[in-house]
């Protein structure tokens, strides 16, 4: 379904992302592990092409100059060269660190404003289902967003998203942050989505731990390059991961 | 603990954002000396907290006292002068600078030129130097490039670092430290708490706000619990650990199904 | 697939002279101090060039906007405020001067230093209220007080109305109102360069960065915008005092559209932040604009389109492009 | 009486002159300091139709609003698309641009007391024994009837709702699939056929001179600032203070003051109240 080659970031002369390759077939959920900097978000940035916006802001302000290499494929098509809005369209959505919910929206705005690319039609079925998967927010429909707990955004975050209609979801650390039962919340949700709608999911997050259970095939980066990966037994009894990523506190 | 006495008092401190409440009528006090963790799941209002505290937003009622002088509703800096600092969640570096010379900032400031910085006995030599030694202290290598490096080119660790080194720079009584181990390392917390457990040698109170228990648990005197804009218990770590409210409330149970319904 | 990217770096002339080896060598030294050199004697030098009396006069001119050119560069980029009214300044500063001359009968060089810190003082206190905070309010209040001003003069029949203060003494001759003005830039120009490499300098662009970290510093970002706000409005009221005396006479067009747009268009061409290139965006900018004085207003449209196309097109400006071209090369790194 | 409906009729003009300079700073953050321009832009438009083509008034004025928004749309897509993000351009490049439409007009002649444009309906009616002509009951309605449109479509329609969001988060906008430059363009344009349309209703009360465009521009962001940038709601809710505020100083003080009466409002906004009637934003960020 997807399939980046070689991909390389440089942010002025330092290396970001170095020579990654990372695919994702139908239906699959991929995890990408590692500490923080070590390029989880660049990557997720690469991928949804919102780099391709941070490029262009950061080079008209003179700042850092952003170097981008490789190719990135997807549905058998190349997609290098589009706009982040167009990969929007053919179904690559990202759910983006720290959630950046529309805050001054209500949860049924944030969720409309999610629904810009779909039909009349699929907006009122991925409505029902997300309130089917997220309880919660049904009841908090008129809260304002920014009001929201963290978890309460999290979810609104996920539903924005579904509501573009993906076939593949990128999720850039959705667990920061969140308590370990809100997180085992999610982490069933996320599971649900990729079984129930078809829908292949790339996650990123810090510590494996609550992911890993859900991920067929997983990445382990270290500044800004892949270190391991493999299939999901392999990558849960490799005893270097077991020290190094599965360190989360859960008294 | 050799004294007792409550350095800063929060009394029934109250902050509504719109009609939200983040903060419901919430009474601590903080001992000369001692190590507070606050602990409590997202949007319990941890931060606003320390924020009130601060002065970096108003509060909406209560006061807080500080050696028993109500500060509450003086501006930001004002606070900070008095010798109440605070790290920020999102790390505020001056990204241009090199680390360095990001100290010289506050050791520009009034507080730091009247106490001589930190551990300075009165008088504040070159700024640069001071910056420098207050880094090593913190745990930059001296000799390595790293003190001269931009802060924009420092990893996450050393950023942490920095904050708290910005703090210690104006000699401070109290630093409320907001979630400093969050996004570090097992390794880079395990060489921020012995630093953590240096502060509270030299005499400054700490008041910490943590999502990781474990490490919290280590360092902690005495831990408060919040829940939705309330306080729900304090104590030693032990009897927070132990406390049946604290466990439902932070823990959760592990049927999911039951959690969908309470939220 | 062969694959490359532009890397930058600095010449290694430049890293060796940032230190103090520079001292060791002619080369280095001069590597240093040339570009100097060569500005401060070219400016020394200018009014013996100048063929006429009136080219002569174009040359305090060009003074007068450096200073309110330098001004504006030093709130925007050392402060992150942006001035849309050095008019504002040109006003009080005026206005003032021409009031102790002719009123109090203070000389020039008595009633322009009273005028430039009475003026800062007074344009500081107007502008006190926008300080705390961020983001646009500054650029419009400055924006609305010389449009607020010049009404209220005119309204209210103050200071001879839409007469003006006529009268006011001149400079005792040419050379020394020539002289004076290139040493007041010459004063501001490296006072501000000195002014933003010390520690005070390091606070306010920690002000621009990052001002909560400033106030979790336990300093009042309100008094350090005040300072430079003050030191910013005195150029200005400097260059407003200057300007009356040149002029011998004050009235409602110190508060006009140019003295608000040309020293921001002066500071985009010249490049903003280097504090030179400001200076050198007027003397660009002015003469040309005494070239187009019978087009009337069209001169300002000519500064917007100018200043328009460089920001779009070249933003960063001269100076900033050619210090770069100075101290860095560029070259092409296969990956 | 004759206070509460000349402030009534000067708030409605307000927010009509205000509401196309809150929808561009909502959405694309860039605060337009051609605002004026266009303003003095549709005036002008609309004459030369009216008069050297001798068109009918009604296609004039559709043909001038669509023309001020096409410029609004070129001037984003050409100019502004290229400094966004960066304040201290943004604020330069627009306020360059509305200095060189201005300008440039008044180079070209458009002075004097020569312009101005019919009143769309003549006569006048009596309200409580005040006679009120008919061009200002127009202001009033067509004020009104601005706002309840710009509510429900930025309620109800998907480019509205598309819109609010880019407002909010542009990058989180983007990753949606909303693309933010065409979005931007969108809401240019529309902001610039706002200040069109406020000129075609304001400006038969008057004559259309070059000044006027920094009196809008002046005005409009008064208004905006006191209502909290970036909020529409709190921009009308502004619009009536400061209108009102005005009629109270003509009256009691003389006419040459309504300037300074914005200024004084905005000093007094920043003093007591930085973020504005409705400027709730700053608030939400300290929380995260």
């Amino acid at each position: 379904m997807l399939k980046a080659t070689d991909l390389m970031v440089f942010y002025e002369n330092m290396l970001a992302l170095n020579n990654i390759s990372i695919t994702c077939a139908d239906k699959q959920i991929i995890g990408v592990f590692g500490a923080n900097s070590a390029g989880k978000s660049t990557l997720m940035y690469t991928l949804s092409g919102i780099m391709d916006d941070i490029q262009k802001k950061e080079g008209m302000a003179g700042g850092e100059r952003i170097t981008v290499l490789g190719r990135i494929q997807y549905l058998e098509r190349d997609i290098t060269d589009l706009k982040p809005s167009i990969r929007a369209k053919r179904g690559m959505v990202l759910c983006p660190e720290r959630r950046r919910i529309f805050n001054e929206s209500s949860v049924m705005e944030n969720l409309r404003i999610g629904g810009y690319l779909a039909t009349k039609k699929q907006s009122k079925e991925t409505l029902d289902y997300i309130f089917e998967l997220f309880p919660p927010l049904q009841k908090l429909k008129k809260r304002i967003g920014g009001f929201l707990s963290g978890g309460e955004q999290q979810m609104l975050a996920i539903g924005r998203a579904l509501m573009a209609q993906p076939k593949l979801l990128l999720l850039d650390e959705p667990l920061m942050g969140l308590s370990p039962l809100i997180q085992s919340i999610l982490v069933r949700a996320t599971r649900k989505i990729r079984d129930k709608r078809g829908i292949s999911i790339i996650v990123t997050e810090q510590y494996a731990r609550p992911v890993l259970p859900i991920v067929d095939y997983a990445y382990i980066l270290e500044n800004g390059a892949a270190v391991l990966e493999g299939p999901h037994d392999e990558i849960l009894n490799n005893p270097d991961v077991r020290s190094a990523y599965f360190g989360v506190s859960e008294e | 603990m050799k004294n007792d006495q409550a350095i800063l008092r929060i009394d029934h401190i109250t902050k509504a954002f719109g009609g939200i409440l983040a903060l419901n009528s919430v009474s601590f006090d903080v001992r000369k000396g001692e190590i507070l963790g606050i602990i409590g799941p997202n949007g319990s209002g941890k931060t606003t907290i320390v924020n009130c505290i601060t002065g970096f937003i108003k509060m909406t009622s209560g006061k807080v006292f500080f050696h028993g002088r109500d500060i509450s509703g003086k501006p930001a800096h004002k606070i900070a002068d008095m010798g109440i600092t605070r790290t920020f969640q999102i790390m505020r570096p001056y990204y241009s600078l090199p680390a360095y010379k990001n100290l010289v900032i506050p050791l520009f400031s009034p507080r730091a030129k009247r106490t001589g910085g930190w551990r300075g006995g009165g008088q504040l030599g070159d700024r640069n130097t001071v910056g420098i030694d207050i880094l090593e202290e913190i745990g930059f290598e001296r000799d390595s490039y790293v003190p001269y490096k931009a802060a924009s080119t420092l990893p996450t660790g050393y950023l942490k670092r920095l904050e708290l080194a910005r703090c210690l720079a104006l000699k401070p009584e109290i630093i409320l430290c907001d979630e400093v181990f969050s996004g570090l390392s097992m390794s880079e917390i395990a060489s921020m708490v012995p630093l953590i457990e240096r502060l509270q040698m030299d005499g400054i109170t700490v008041i910490m706000i943590e999502h990781r228990l474990r490490e919290l648990f280590r360092v902690a005197n005495r831990v408060m619990v919040m829940n939705f804009g309330e306080k729900l218990t304090e104590g030693t770590p032990d009897e927070v650990m132990a406390d049946e409210k604290v466990k439902e409330a932070y823990f959760g149970s592990e049927e999911v199904e039951e959690v969908m319904t309470y939220a | 697939m062969e694959q490359r990217r532009k890397e930058r770096l600095d010449r290694g002339i430049k890293v060796r002279s940032d230190g103090l080896y520079a001292l060791m060598s002619w080369r280095e030294l001069s590597y240093l101090t040339l570009p100097r050199l060569v500005l401060i004697i070219g400016m020394l030098m200018l009014p013996f060039l100048m063929p006429n009396s009136y080219w002569q006069r174009v040359i305090s001119i060009v003074c007068l906007y450096a200073l309110l050119a330098l001004s504006f560069d030093f709130l925007a980029h050392f402060l992150g405020l942006v001035s849309l009214g050095g008019a504002f300044f040109i006003g009080v500063g005026g206005y003032l001067s021409a009031i102790m001359n002719t009123s109090l009968g203070l000389p020039p060089f008595m009633a322009i230093p009273l005028a430039t810190l009475l003026g800062a003082g007074i344009c500081t206190l107007f502008l006190l209220p926008c300080l705390p905070l961020r983001g646009v309010y500054f650029a419009i209040v400055t924006l609305m007080y010389p449009l607020a001003l010049a009404r209220v003069i005119e309204a209210m029949d103050l200071f001879g109305g839409t007469d003006g203060v006529l009268g006011v003494d001149s400079f005792p001759n040419p050379w020394v109102e020539q002289y004076f003005v290139i040493a007041m830039v010459f004063l501001f120009m490296f006072g501000t360069r000195r002014l933003v490499n010390t520690d005070l300098g390091l606070v306010l662009r920690a002000v621009k960065d990052n001002d909560q970290a400033v106030k979790a510093s336990g300093m009042s970002i309100t008094y350090y915008k005040a300072i430079a706000v003050f030191i910013a409005s005195a150029m200005g009221c400097l260059s407003g005092a200057c300007l009356v005396h040149i002029y011998m006479w004050a009235g409602i067009s110190l508060f006009a559209l140019d003295f608000s747009i040309l020293p921001i268009a002066a500071t985009v061409i010249g490049g903003g932040g280097t504090l030179v290139g400001p200076v050198l965006g007027c003397f660009i900018l002015v003469p040309i604009s005494e070239l187009l004085r019978e087009f009337g207003t069209l001169r300002i449209v000519f500064y917007s389109l100018v200043l328009m196309a460089f920001i779009v097109f070249r933003s960063e400006g001269i100076m900033v492009y050619g210090e770069r071209k100075y101290h860095q090369f560029e070259r092409w790194v296969k990956v | 009486m004759d206070i509460f409906i000349y402030g009534t009729i000067n708030s409605a003009a307000l927010a009509l002159m205000a509401l196309g300079f809150a929808l561009v700073y909502g959405i694309s953050r860039i605060p337009n300091f051609a605002h004026g321009a266009l303003y003095v832009i549709t005036g002008f438009v609309t004459w030369i139709c009216l008069r050297s083509f001798h068109l009918n008034y009604f296609l004039s004025i559709l043909l001038a609003m669509i023309i001020t928004g096409v410029i609004g749309a070129l001037i984003y897509q050409f100019i502004l698309i290229r400094v966004r993000g960066m304040s201290i351009s943004e604020i330069i490049a627009s306020y360059a641009i509305g200095l060189a439409i201005l300008e440039g007009f008044r180079w070209g002649g458009f002075k004097g007391m020569t312009y101005t444009l019919p009143a769309f309906a003549d006569g006048t009616i009596m309200i409580e024994g005040i006679p009120v002509d008919m061009q200002r009951l127009f202001v009033v309605i067509i004020g009104a009837a601005v706002v309840a449109f710009l509510w429900a479509f930025t309620h109800f329609t998907r480019l509205g709702l598309a819109l609010r969001g880019m407002a909010q988060d542009e990058r989180a906008a983007l990753m949606l699939g909303i693309d933010s430059d065409r979005m931007a363009v969108v809401a240019m344009a529309l902001g610039a056929m706002l200040s069109g349309l406020a000129a075609i209703v304001l400006l038969p009360l008057g004559n259309i001179v070059v000044e006027k465009g920094y009196d809008v521009l002046i005005q409009a962001i008064a208004v905006c600032i006191v209502g909290g940038l970036g909020s529409w709601m709190g921009a009308v809710l502004a619009a009536f203070i400061i209108g009102f505020a005005q009629i109270f100083t003509v009256v009691y003080l003389g006419a040459h003051f309504q300037m300074v009466v914005a200024l004084l409002a905005i000093i007094l906004t920043l003093i007591i109240r930085p973020s504005g009637l409705f400027g709730r934003q700053k608030e939400l960020e300290e929380r995260v």
